[in-house]
């Protein structure tokens, strides 16, 4: 009397009159009042078509953000050593088990508390998720399941982008436990800020998609942990020399970032957070546009100037200007025009071409290039908005800026000091020689040496 | 004293080296090769023409042995890495004029 | 007169008042009545808005299944040695192939054989599938051909994990044999006691997503086979030695996890069999929860353990710790709280831990540990339903496991032994230590030796 | 007052009675009027129930077609010599950016010209893309939006064809070059013929998904690039002999081969063009059941035949076979029975095993075989419509065919030879040998040697 | 016996091992090598900081060979590998004392 | 002329590739091979079962030198590659009786 699946049993039971639900473009308009209707929720399916297709908004475009996990660790592998390969792929696929835990348990309640907040606006409740009987998941304008899995995938980007800048260098246990502590605390404090209704929301920020909730904050996250960890054996020579130290393949560093692009359109295409009408699904496909057309400017643009300035095209940059162009655009990707997007996103192409040798002169060891694509680009999107979206100021802007920067990089900051100064962060010299693979691991990424000297 | 250079198949690796070391030598050298010998290599095709795979894989096992136990190395790696098989490789025995040990500086047999 | 791909003439057609379909959460409530309706289903759109979704459904999370076929590919490929991994891509290519073909020529049928078993509620019709005029397809509240998708791409699962486990000393064609077996047959035959509505259904039987019908099937074939097939060369030393065989690429390896993973919502998600309503639409969504709740906890608790154990953390187990969680949610991913579904992934993690090298102790070589993940793991998923699900018992659960288990073991070693004894199973010692890609594929994996050795 | 994004103030707004939007199954039966109707897009959700479906339809197919350029990306990184990798990684994430903004400036406009011919029927308007505002964009059946993501990520496959022909001996920039014309005006021109509703259309010609507006066309523009370039040095003998030249990677081959078997179902069953009516829901499923046969046969045939006429399997060709199995099926993949797509599919894959071996004999250098598999199978694919479809002709197929292929090969000849006689195609011998990635690209795809002998 | 070792460019192996077998050897071992010479290696760019791509890859190819013989296999790998341009490579030979065939134990000439 | 042949621990290459050409030695060839010596490798455990990981990453430099500086060189390297560590690595120097250059044909020391 369970499942039997297909062909067996599945009628149609009733042809009703229809009654219908209706929702105004949400996320534009996200002050509607919340008129909660009890409609029959089993009786007549057109009733809940709306919430049909905003839950399935979510769910889709949550599986193609999760897929992201997938990106960054490709793009990670690639662009590590190999000897560091296995580490890093370890390291992805925990944080991101590690995120989904911490959501569950903490996250999800403390960034969208409703009305109740630990202190008022800034601080939400400690409550780890319940899911709703299917039945009777009436609250919203869609599945709470969904929801909480889509904001999941968003707080397990975060902590992919921390992953990134600290490669070949971090231990493995420190760093999860920093995973933690962002994931739980860090990334939903500053996100009740905004997306939870708190004192951002209240002053007029605008982040859409999360350039600064979700980007920027993996990226001031990352910078206190490459300033606490320092850079890694060799990478700079005493006499101010860079040493670069080449990623270990570019074909995995390539899928990781079309993975990537691909995921994109589920970050900011779901973040309209509603699809089922006609005003929804045609912002939704907007979204889809400009986000495709900032990625290939900031693919262009990056390729024409690393050819222009150091004579050869840079592959590694191109795929930077790529996760730049998405970057800037993330903040307000339905107001551009196709042009504004163009010009966005080409211009965190540029911040990456510039930004990436600038990070290197200061001697903050930044392995892929996470804080210049998700951190640098993430402020410019996050300002930018101002020029395409009327109802945004560029002052309020950057006041949200600032104060999330600030609050995480001191949180996390203080997170990365008191694990430096208990459990300690980094490997020993030789370990780190020797690589993460071998010390902490105990497989190489590419363990065989010689075509069948294994045993037989 | 004597580099003993052997080619053997790679899957006798770990042999050659238990007998090498069962023998109190303990250093040695591999590298990944390709050879080439009576055992000839094959013809593949790859889609639609053929090609010649002329070299397979080997290892060479470098090993440089005090002049007086190289006639002994020389027998204990031809036993472990015979199979009896064609391909199953060479043994090269050349002069060491001189060897130091990097880390102490020592010289010849005593840095063996 | 054929496409006029938009833009031009896509219009709407006409405004009508709208009847709608209903159907009641088929998964939970599949006994209600198959009462076809003739709705008038060119006429007006929303009458069939229940059918659309429903199709969506099968059509997305059929995608994402099919995706797994990549997955299981990358998996493979990464865990078996470089001799060997062109062939490894290539049965796995092929398996999804000929499991599309046999699914077609008789796998579908009789499975779902509806009224018309060969022998009742035991052996469905034999009968290739044709598809129905898309304009006449009213019978269930899906579309035909989505329903036979994704019901497809759930076979090509259980072949793939067979073909995990015999790597790297099986011949091609032999494999692909055993292949149409399990496709055309014992896969299709064992699904209609369950699915097709047969007599483990009669029974009250509980498996959602297929733990044992496609897991522990793949698993039960892929072990008799490994006994028939014998351990790789030099596996075991005759000491009871177990000698490790590192698999060539880790990157590989967490890739082909990673798509696993993301296809699993399809797997589980998509078992839910409709979206069309509040309802349904919500199961769906607590289903992806679970689903990855349970994967997280395999990883994390895996991770612990070997660190513990073995003083490292294993990522290859990890990667298994993943799919492990997730075999064990499949059975039952939409009961389960939040919190269940962590413990029951989590044991998952565990089961991986200690069977894997138990069964190396047993001397039976599983190269990617897809018995401890898909048929250990299995066999926990269907057992716990009874913790979650009040309709499951877990007398019955075990009746289901044991019937299928013996009935896919035994008919699977008939097979094998059948194929051992006439044309053979084994290449040579000498084909199997040059490795199989050289072999029977004719190409190495990665084959070119000295950078640019190749003619110019 | 911006994105509030989840659980605060998503409320359902009204209950209303539903008046609903209705369209007849498009793909078949375009010719239907075109009656645009003013319904109130905001107020009620369910009356725009079809244009939702079909703008979702776009957005999730069109997502998969995005895939693709990764899949094009992953075989040809597999199918070229290692030195060549990182050079190939580069043209196809470049091409995929360049194809985006040409189909926004220029190719969209004149593919889809409305009644806004420059040449009426056969040279369309020339005018940039702007998205419509969101909430009034009601003109067609779908968001603009969504259709222009749709139509421009075929346009770029058609660039990744010509890329993968030409790989190992072009520079970069004269191939981005040809890109900007042959996504800017080749591929929207001939297009314009059929699915702009031009002459072809006119005519009677028949092209569901593209075999010959995407795929020949790639194929089309790819040979005259290679009668122009010339082999790669050393490909052929003096002496009539043919020197292979094995890519570096069979599991990425494979992967970009499943990648691009996914992104396929999107390719075809999108073309669908509609989603929400029963009959348009059918006809998408029933297209990706037809897809995945035609691919299943393409691998099994080319499987076999290989076996017997070369003793080996040849996994390149099995994977070429399942992408001419799905070009193949590409011009019809409604119309044909189960039976029909697994003929004409599997007669793709005869075409790759006696085709790819024909070329070299011709001299012509495809690396990775694209012209048997996209134009060969494309031109079967299109003629062979004619069977399934009563509605098409042989000969209307075959004017459609040479017509197109004589416009995309002209025209691609002449701005070849004006890249040839200018710039110049090829680099050096000595960059050719070295290869690319060191020419080009400056950094080679797998950079290290000597594990470890970086840096620390 | 002498050990012929010749460092060239990679895509002249095919050309060499002809040349050889021509004269009648039938041995030879193949490895991937990076080189440095007067053929210098380069600089690149890798994301906005230089670096000196110091190595070449090139393939070292060793042929043990009888004493009568070395001069004659030295010429025809040299005509071989030429192609007249910087970083061509180099030949060296040097004594080889013992050769023993591993599958069947015979030494020196015999074991070539 | 001598060859020159050291074993060294990876990451000290771009050291001793310095220190050698200070020295006005512009020519060497470097392999990528694994070593098993004083340092023993280690056992790593792979899905619950152990197993020794015997030989470890080094890199060989081979160059040749005019005898005369043969034992400079060796100096050079043996500074420049030593970290005090175990598994810092060995120098052997073995006789090389011909050297040629293939671009040219120019012989032994003029061939350097
Ligand atoms: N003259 C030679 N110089 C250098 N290496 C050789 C020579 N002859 C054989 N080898 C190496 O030894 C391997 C085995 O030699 P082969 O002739 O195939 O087998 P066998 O010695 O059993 O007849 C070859 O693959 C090659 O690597
Ligand atoms: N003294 C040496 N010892 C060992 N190998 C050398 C030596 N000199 C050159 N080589 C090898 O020969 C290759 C070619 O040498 P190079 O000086 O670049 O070219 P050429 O001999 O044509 O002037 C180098 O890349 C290196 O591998
Ligand atoms: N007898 C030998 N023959 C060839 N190579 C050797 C020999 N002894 C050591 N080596 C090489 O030198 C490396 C370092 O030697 P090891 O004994 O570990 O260090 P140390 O010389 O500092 O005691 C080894 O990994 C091996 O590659």
């Amino acid at each position: 009397m369970n499942e039997i699946r297909s062909k067996i049993g599945l009628g149609i039971a009733a042809v009703t009159v229809l009654a219908v639900t209706v929702a105004p473009g949400y996320a534009q308009e996200a002050a509607a009042p919340a008129a909660a209707v009890a409609v029959d929720k089993t009786a007549a399916t057109a009733a809940n078509v709306d919430y049909v297709f905003n839950t399935l908004l979510f769910l889709m475009t949550g599986f193609l953000v999760m897929w992201m996990a997938a990106g960054f660790a490709m793009l990670e592998a690639g662009l590590v050593r190999t000897k560091n390969v296995a580490m890093q792929c370890t390291k992805n696929i925990a944080l991101y088990s590690v995120a989904g835990m911490m959501f569950w348990l903490v996250g999800y309640n403390m960034m969208y508390p409703g009305d109740d907040w630990i202190v008022a606006d800034t601080i939400g409740k400690f409550l780890p998720v319940t899911m709703p009987d299917p039945g009777s998941d009436v609250a919203n304008g869609y599945s709470t399941g969904s929801d909480w899995f889509f904001q999941m995938v968003f707080c397990a980007t975060t902590a992919s982008i921390v992953s990134g800048t600290l490669a070949e260098r971090i231990k493995l246990w420190p760093f999860l436990i920093f995973v933690v502590v962002l994931t739980g605390l860090i990334y939903p404090i500053q996100g009740s800020w905004e997306w939870g209704a708190g004192w951002l929301d209240d002053m007029g920020f605008s982040d859409f998609a999360g350039s600064t909730l979700v980007h920027s904050t993996g990226g001031w996250a990352a910078l206190a942990g490459a300033l606490l960890l320092g850079a890694r054996a060799g990478k700079y020579g005493p006499d101010g020399a860079v040493n670069p130290m080449p990623g270990s393949s570019m074909p995995l560093a390539t899928l990781g970032t079309f993975i990537l692009w691909l995921g994109w359109f589920g970050f900011n295409g779901g973040s309209q957070l509603a699809l089922g009408s006609l005003e929804n699904a045609s912002a939704v496909s907007k979204i889809f546009v400009n986000t495709n057309m900032a990625a290939a400017a900031g693919v262009i643009v990056a390729m024409v100037m690393t050819q222009v300035i150091y004579g050869k095209v840079d592959l590694t940059m191109a795929l930077n200007g790529a996760l730049a162009g998405l970057v800037s655009i993330t903040a307000e990707p339905l107001a551009p025009a196709i042009w504004q997007s163009v010009i966005i996103g080409g211009i965190g192409g540029v911040i990456v071409v510039f930004t990436v040798p600038l990070l290197d002169k200061l001697r903050v060891d930044d392995v892929v290039g996470a804080i210049p694509v998700h951190l640098f680009a993430g402020i410019w999107g996050t300002l930018i908005v101002a020029w395409t979206n009327g109802d945004a100021n560029v002052i309020v802007q950057a006041t949200g800026v600032a104060a999330i920067g600030a609050f995480v990089f001191v949180s996390s900051f203080v997170v990365w000091a008191f694990l430096k100064f208990t459990i300690g962060l980094r490997p020993t010299l030789e370990e780190e020689t020797d690589g993460l693979d071998k010390a902490e691991i105990g497989i190489e990424a590419y363990p065989e040496f010689g075509q069948g000297s294994q045993r037989i | 004293m004597k580099l003993l250079t052997a080619i053997i198949k790679p899957f006798k690796l770990e042999e050659v080296r238990t007998a090498l070391t069962d023998l109190g030598l303990e250093g040695m050298t591999v590298t990944e090769v390709k050879g080439y010998g009576r055992q000839k290599g094959h013809t593949e095709i790859y889609r639609g023409a053929e090609y010649a795979v002329s070299f397979l894989p080997k290892i060479k096992i470098e090993v440089v042995v005090p002049a007086a136990q190289a006639d002994k190395a020389l027998e204990v790696v031809q036993t472990a890495a015979r199979t009896g098989q064609i391909g199953d490789g060479k043994i090269f025995i050349s002069p060491i004029e001189r060897t130091v040990r990097v880390r102490t500086g020592e010289s010849d047999e005593a840095a063996l």
